[in-house]
């Protein structure tokens, strides 16, 4: 065999779903001991390519891979297992309802064969835990873990077996949910790993990660490999052009200037992670809010929404008070929400994209008629109008890509013309494409008189797109961040920092 | 806990997406998955034909299939519904027997007006959806456990009401309902294209039925997109019970007499046409369309099998049971147009072919 | 011969020790027709033999008894030249009346049914067969003939007639004392008749007896009957005999009595009794059955049938079927149902052919 | 499409974290709700002990209360084990008449050996159970629709090998394997403990029964953590249809007839047991030890009731509808602030109680 006899190469990767070329004949050589990173917009084929390496999907005929010079057998879960290959998914792959002992287990071993016992096993996990997070009790189910500590579970699992330098590991997008301090200890366990002579395969949508943590790094663009490179031997701006397939003009639009109105107030919110909040979001403005995970940033959408019911306090939108902890009468109000949460709360995976967007917009009363040619016509245009790809409403919204299902899911609330938007983490996953357009989008809807709260773990896109940021901590706004002052930098040090009530 | 019927995980992989393009070349095994159901009616059509011509080509056969399985149509289209929005009920065999047992009390042992006794048989569906909502919202329980729970009360509630006899010896104006035939259509036929209809139009292109079927496919996402789910389940619950107290009626005016267990009969018939209509025409989605052919299918199958002579009781059996699997087997296939089974031989034969998208756990 | 027979099995068990007036004695003569290993048919011969190239429709349900009874009618129907197409009438009111609309349209010359509901729920489609002036035979199910049916085969009148045996047989065994308790299944109209023979004859003739009614459901059969028997006995110690309209109702019960170490202290009767209940009382689980004699009533069918299209008319009375009384005295050793000797050949002889 | 107790993506909101602190002050409620079967089954046992002592408390119901759902007990645990596996066989009570009626057949009309046709019998089982795992794994249609599929053609090769009839008289050598009473306890209830163990082991205690929920759980997660999905469903459909031939067989011995229809009457009784076991001892989660208590429990009431002389059919129905429906709510109430099933649906209590995570649906 011709393959070089160490590391991962694959040789004429390609896989078609009905209707689609998801990956077109990728040819890619992972050395062993180096991190390599594999870019790509939205729905160039990144997850898909993993996926078929973990066996979840069979290639198409002619795809061959070989690790350390032995053929590998594609689209068998238990032969990939076998072979060493590693897994932390994009969307985690953890079972919300088993605990954190059985979520670590899953598919590898338990520290007993025959007898599980409860305590032998709650001890395994917990040193397995230990290196990467503190205070985790095991036992506990993982949907009520945070998503970093949910991503570092994921890791963690990774590692059960992988000390030799036999496999591979593979990691798509894991900081796609993570604040900035839980990247650096993620970056200490990639290495650790690098470190045995595993190769790590990186996705990311983050360009500096790559400079930080890979060695070598490739770009995949509708479904072809199209650039590979040491990453000393690049630039971002070299990555940009080639996941994009062109140049990018100035990534972030500039964030809108004349605030108007008062859209919404906050008085005395207190509610599971924040305390006795007060804000206000005018017309026009894009307020940004920051904060460490735990710090109340995630939950602070979900209580002004009315996903969660605040224990206090009085909210009001466009003056009129609205019944706290009742989503609809908050969109009735004319607020939009975008949980961080894609696959359970944000949309219905298995109805079609004009089913998700015209969801909260159906016309009313609830027995009209509703044409549905009429309704893809007009949901069309507004997948167009976001670079929805593809944008066909008939088609069913699990099958998008990640970053088209963000996209899509903006589109249900910018259709609604939503006056106040509450968006968590709205590029998440997003490539730098996407991003630039749901960014302008945003800044459209901005200056056509919305207000915008967006909470987000990435700095310098809220330093970049807000004109103010507000920094919480321990359920409180403790910094209060705009003009000149607000910088990435100011916004980390701010979340880390002990701050005043602002 | 709750019953999902077409969001599970497990077996709804993403590979069924198709894009435009691809739908012309995969077209004709989508269609066929689409309408397998009406290819299998047609092909039951043209052996009976060709078999027993002299009974089955009949004006009688077609009006007995239309009117014999009306009813059973109706119950389906409320399941179809409740299905539709997340809600499996268990209770509506009960409850048909609860209805035409009321209208026999009502009518025949205290002579209560016609109109009155069924105003009081469709109320007490009402009543018993929403007992089962008052669990399923309020106390949030599954609704196959409630279900399960409230038929075995609304039975014991028969079997007191009637200390479990049968009544028959209706008036000529309540066995009646059951009897016109406008145009040579069997009334019962009538009613069910006029509830099929609503159904079609509530279910499939309404707002109410967009926010019925976003409640089952995913309930705290609906919920965020400002669907009243606990409205929506209440109304699920309610249209099952109030189509099987209507269907109560039908069935004792239709056979003339009240029985405290006709209800049971009709549990398996009912869930098999719900079930193989989520098979046809909107696959994994429930459609009435799908849910009215899957009815008449299995009826076409079982008439044409008894005018040709298949008299033994097993073999009826064996037709509904084969004819589910079947059906829900070529749906499978055809939709997947990829999947499971053919995969090994496709690749085989045609391996060039780069249009097969298997999963990999069907390799194994 | 009916006396030797009635004698050898009223001789031991079933005569108590008491003068010849009083209850126990009344009852006991009732019975006597019903021990009677042999009775006599009765038939009434045809006037010519019967023509031949008959084409009778059969209705079955998916009960046991109704798919039993198929092959022996073909096997009287062959013998006559005759031919049996057996139809499934289905479980469901709607399947039951589609299944008659069909044999509405093609009935072929006659229709022997086993019917599960009232003829008010199929009465059109027995309308369009008097006027197509096929004969119906309607086999137990809650009707009176009339109409298309000319004949109707276990009726209210015999299946009251079958209480009011078993309620003998209480009598008679308790010497006039018995407190019994009588299972019922509400849901099957046809099951009234024999609990109206069974509590009727009990407070007619023995004033010293009980009763008490309970229900059960057909559901339970085999699962939840034995234990509810159990219980029941457990809580009543002074009731002694539990009767079961339907044999095959008591799966299980024998057995569940027998755990519980209760054989001893209750006798259990069953009306309309199969290969289960004549087991039971072999090993000595079960007192007393009565069984309808195999055979006839397909071949009393089919004599009505020969019998309407020789005459016109069938005759005003409708015949019982032969009913028997089965006890640990009488019960054959192989556990097989009470037929009579030769009875088809007495048919072929009525019938005219060899 | 699949049926999935426990895993529907709806209700696993984010929402429910618990503080530890929370836990300690929850802590009576919670463990009211997971042992609320236990403290209704001795105030059942007060309650009748008081009411009706004489029968009640006596030797003989005790041993019939451990004998007669002895049975039961056996199917509800494979029933158990598929669920917690995400697989809901609706054709055991098919194959439980089937692998009588074989006993029947082979012992009786055939007169072949005990033990051959007791093999026979649960390969038979062994046989259901392949079928059905060929269509949910290989085709990938729901489990509830392949068992409707395979119930209905189970009933028709049962009733075509006995032309519908009971099969009756078994040597003493079969209907021995139920009598035997060692120390006085019923050996069906040592069966019955025995199986429970084993299912205990495996379903709690090993690999596999972690495996087998985490497919019950998260199908698509477990699969691409490695476990091998496809089998760990064959495996769970073969418990079931293993068990059911089990309890075929036992029940042909106990009732001394083979019957075409006797395994109906466990549907409801098993799927009832099944349900109210999920609320006790690990609430939410398919449990041994909750399904033996939820057994016992609803036998203990309902024998009680016979005792005190409540044995019409409608009380016992009345009975077991109304148990489900109070456990599960006591269950439901109680269990409110863990999580598990019944997370979405909270009743709005102590909304000024800072710890309470309630989500806002349950306001309404
Ligand atoms: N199961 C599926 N059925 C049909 N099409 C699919 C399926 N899964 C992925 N696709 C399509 O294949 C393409 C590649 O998807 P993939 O998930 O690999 O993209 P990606 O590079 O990981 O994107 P992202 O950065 O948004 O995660 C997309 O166009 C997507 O819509
Ligand atoms: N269209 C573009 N043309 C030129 N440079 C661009 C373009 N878009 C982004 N860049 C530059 O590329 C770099 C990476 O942009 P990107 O949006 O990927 O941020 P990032 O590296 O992921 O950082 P973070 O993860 O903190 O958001 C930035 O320095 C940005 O200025
Ligand atoms: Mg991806
Ligand atoms: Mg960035």
């Amino acid at each position: 065999m011709s393959q070089s006899s160490v590391g991962l190469s694959l040789r004429g990767m390609s896989k078609s779903f009905p209707g689609q070329r998801a990956l077109a004949g990728v040819d890619l050589d992972i050395l062993p001991g180096t991190v390599h990173a594999l870019l790509g917009a939205n729905g160039s084929g990144k997850s898909t390519l993993i996926k078929i390496l973990a066996g979840y999907h069979s290639p198409d005929p002619g795809s061959t891979a070989y690790l350390n010079g032995e053929p590998l057998t594609l689209g068998s879960a238990t032969a990939a297992h076998r072979a060493g290959l590693r897994f932390v998914h994009q969307d985690l792959g953890l079972i919300p309802d088993l605990n954190v002992i059985d979520n670590l287990a899953l598919g590898s071993e338990y520290a007993g064969k025959w007898w599980l016992s409860g305590r032998r096993e709650a001890a395994a996990a917990r040193e397995l835990v230990q290196m990467l997070m503190d205070g985790v009790d095991v036992r506990r189910p993982v949907r009520e873990l945070s998503p970093a500590q949910k991503t570092i579970l994921a890791i963690a699992r990774t590692l059960r077996g992988t000390s030799s330098a036999a496999g591979l590991l593979v990691l798509d997008e894991p900081t796609a949910t993570l604040p900035a301090h839980e990247v650096d200890v993620l970056f200490e366990v990639v290495r650790r790993v690098q470190a045995t002579g595993t190769p790590v395969l990186y996705v990311t949508h983050r360009l500096d990660e790559v400079f930080q943590i890979a060695d070598t790094v490739s770009v995949l663009r509708d479904g072809r490999h199209v650039f590979s490179s040491a990453v000393n031997q690049t630039t971002q701006r070299e990555l940009v052009t080639h996941i994009a397939g062109r140049p990018l003009d100035e990534l972030y639009p500039a964030p809108p200037t004349s605030a108007g109105a008062v859209l919404l107030t906050a008085r005395g919110v207190s509610g599971r992670g924040v305390r006795d909040l007060d804000l206000d979001l005018h017309a026009g403005e894009i307020l940004g809010v920051a904060g460490l995970d735990g710090s109340g940033r995630d939950e602070l959408n979900r209580l002004l929404f009315g996903q969660q019911l605040p224990f206090a306090g009085q909210i009001t939108i466009a003056g009129t008070p609205v019944t706290l902890g009742q989503p609809p009468a908050s969109i009735s109000a004319g607020v939009g929400y975008l949980p961080a949460d894609r696959r359970l709360h944000s949309a219905t995976p298995y109805m079609t994209l004009t089913e998700n967007v015209t969801l909260p917009d159906l016309p009313s009363p609830s027995l009209r008629w509703i044409s549905l040619r009429a309704e893809q016509r007009d949901v069309r245009t507004w997948l167009k109008r976001l670079e929805v790809s593809p944008a066909a409403p008939e088609r069913q919204f699990s099958t998008l890509s990640g970053g088209n299902q963000q996209k899509t899911v903006l589109a249900r609330w910018l259709r609604r013309g939503s006056r106040v938007l509450l968006l968590d983490e709205p590029t998440q996953g997003v490539d730098v494409g996407g991003k630039q357009a749901i960014y302008n989008a945003l800044g459209q809807a901005a200056r056509g008189g919305a207000a915008l709260l967006i909470t987000s773990s990435d700095a310098e896109e809220l330093a970049e797109i807000c004109a103010t940021v507000l920094v919480m901590r321990d359920g409180r706004i403790t910094a209060r961040l705009s003009g000149p002052t607000l910088t990435t930098d100011a916004i980390v040090s701010a979340s880390l920092t002990e701050g005043t009530p602002a | 806990m709750s019953f999902n019927m077409t969001t599970a995980p497990a077996e709804v992989t993403t590979d069924d997406a198709e894009s435009p393009q691809r739908r012309q070349s995969s077209a004709g095994g989508r269609h066929f998955a689409r309408f397998s159901g009406v290819y299998v009616l047609i092909g039951f059509i043209v052996v009976y034909a060709l078999w027993v011509p002299e009974t089955f080509l009949t004006r009688i056969t077609l009006q007995s299939i239309l009117g014999d399985q009306a009813i059973t149509g109706i119950i389906t289209i409320g399941v179809v519904i409740g299905l539709a929005a997340g809600v499996f009920d268990l209770s509506f065999a009960s409850n048909i027997s609860l209805s035409g047992i009321i209208c026999g009390v009502l009518i025949i042992n205290h002579g209560w007006p016609i109109p009155a006794a069924i105003a009081v048989a469709i109320f007490s569906g009402v009543v018993v959806g929403l007992v089962n909502a008052f669990f399923v919202v309020k106390i949030g329980i599954n609704s196959i456990v409630v279900t399960l729970g409230t038929s075995s009360l609304l039975a014991a509630v028969t079997s007191w009401l009637t200390n479990g006899t049968y009544l028959t010896g209706f008036p000529k104006g309540f066995t009646n309902i059951a009897i016109p035939k406008p145009l040579g259509i069997p009334i019962l036929a009538v009613m069910l294209a006029v509830i099929a209809l609503i159904g079609w139009y509530v279910l499939e292109h309404s707002p109410l039925g967009r926010r019925l079927q976003a409640t089952g496919l995913g309930p705290e996402a609906a919920r965020l997109a400002g669907v009243n789910t606990a409205r929506m389940t209440v109304f699920a619950l309610l249209a099952i019970a109030v189509t099987s107290s209507i269907a109560g009626v039908l069935i004792a005016a239709k056979i003339n007499s009240a029985t405290p267990d006709v209800g049971a009969a009709y549990l398996l018939p009912v869930i098999a046409g719900a079930m193989l209509g989520t098979t046809q025409i909107k696959p994994g989605r429930f459609s009435i369309a799908g849910t009215v052919l899957a009815i008449f299918l299995l009826a076409t199958g079982v008439k044409g099998l008894q005018l040709a002579g298949g008299g033994q009781a097993w073999i009826t059996s064996a037709f509904n049971g084969a004819a589910l699997l079947l059906a829900v087997t070529f749906a499978a296939l055809g939709e997947r147009n990829v999947g499971g089974f053919w995969r090994r031989f496709r690749l085989r034969r045609r391996v060039s072919e780069t249009a097969s998208s298997e999963t990999a756990e069907s390799t194994r | 011969n009916s006396d030797g027979a009635s004698d050898g099995a009223t001789g031991s068990s079933t005569a108590p020790s008491t003068g010849s007036s009083g209850p126990a004695a009344t009852a006991l003569a009732a019975l006597k027709p019903y021990l009677d290993d042999n009775p006599s048919l009765d038939l009434t011969p045809l006037t010519a033999k019967p023509a031949s190239g008959k084409k009778i429709t059969y209705v079955s349900c998916a009960l046991a008894a109704c798919n039993d009874w198929a092959d022996t009618l073909k096997e009287g129907a062959a013998k006559l030249g005759w031919t049996v197409k057996i139809v499934n009438g289905g479980n469901t009111p709607d399947v039951i009346t589609s299944t008659w609309t069909s044999i509405a349209q093609n009935p072929g010359d006659a229709v022997i049914a086993n019917s599960l509901l009232p003829d008010s729920a199929i009465a059109d489609q027995l309308d369009t067969l008097k006027s197509k002036k096929i004969p119906v035979i309607e086999l137990n199910g809650p009707n009176i003939p009339g109409g298309a049916v000319i004949a109707k085969l276990g009726s209210d009148e015999q299946n009251r007639l079958e209480g009011k045996i078993l309620a003998d047989w209480v009598i008679s065994d308790s010497d006039g004392k018995g407190k019994a308790a009588y299972f019922n299944e509400p849901s099957y109209p046809d099951l009234k008749a024999p609990q109206e023979g069974f509590t009727g004859e009990l407070k007619k003739v023995c004033p010293d007896c009980s009763s008490e009614t309970q229900t059960f459901s057909a559901a339970d059969i085999g699962k939840a009957v034995p234990s509810q028997v159990v219980s029941y006995v457990q809580s009543h110690p002074d009731v002694t005999y539990i009767v079961f309209p339907v044999g095959d109702a008591t799966a299980g019960v024998p057995q569940a009595l027998a755990a519980a170490g209760l054989t001893d202290k209750v006798k259990l009767l069953t009306g309309r009794s199969g290969s289960l209940s004549i087991t039971a009382i072999g090993s000595g689980g079960q007192a007393a059955a009565t069984v309808g004699a195999s055979g006839i009533p397909q071949y009393m069918s089919l004599d009505l049938l020969a019998h309407y299209w020789q005459d016109g008319k069938v005759a005003e009375s409708q015949p019982l079927g032969i009913l028997h009384l089965v006890t640990k005295d009488n019960a054959p050793a192989n556990g097989k149902v009470f037929s009579i000797p030769d009875y088809q050949n007495q048919y072929y002889k009525a019938w005219l052919i060899s």
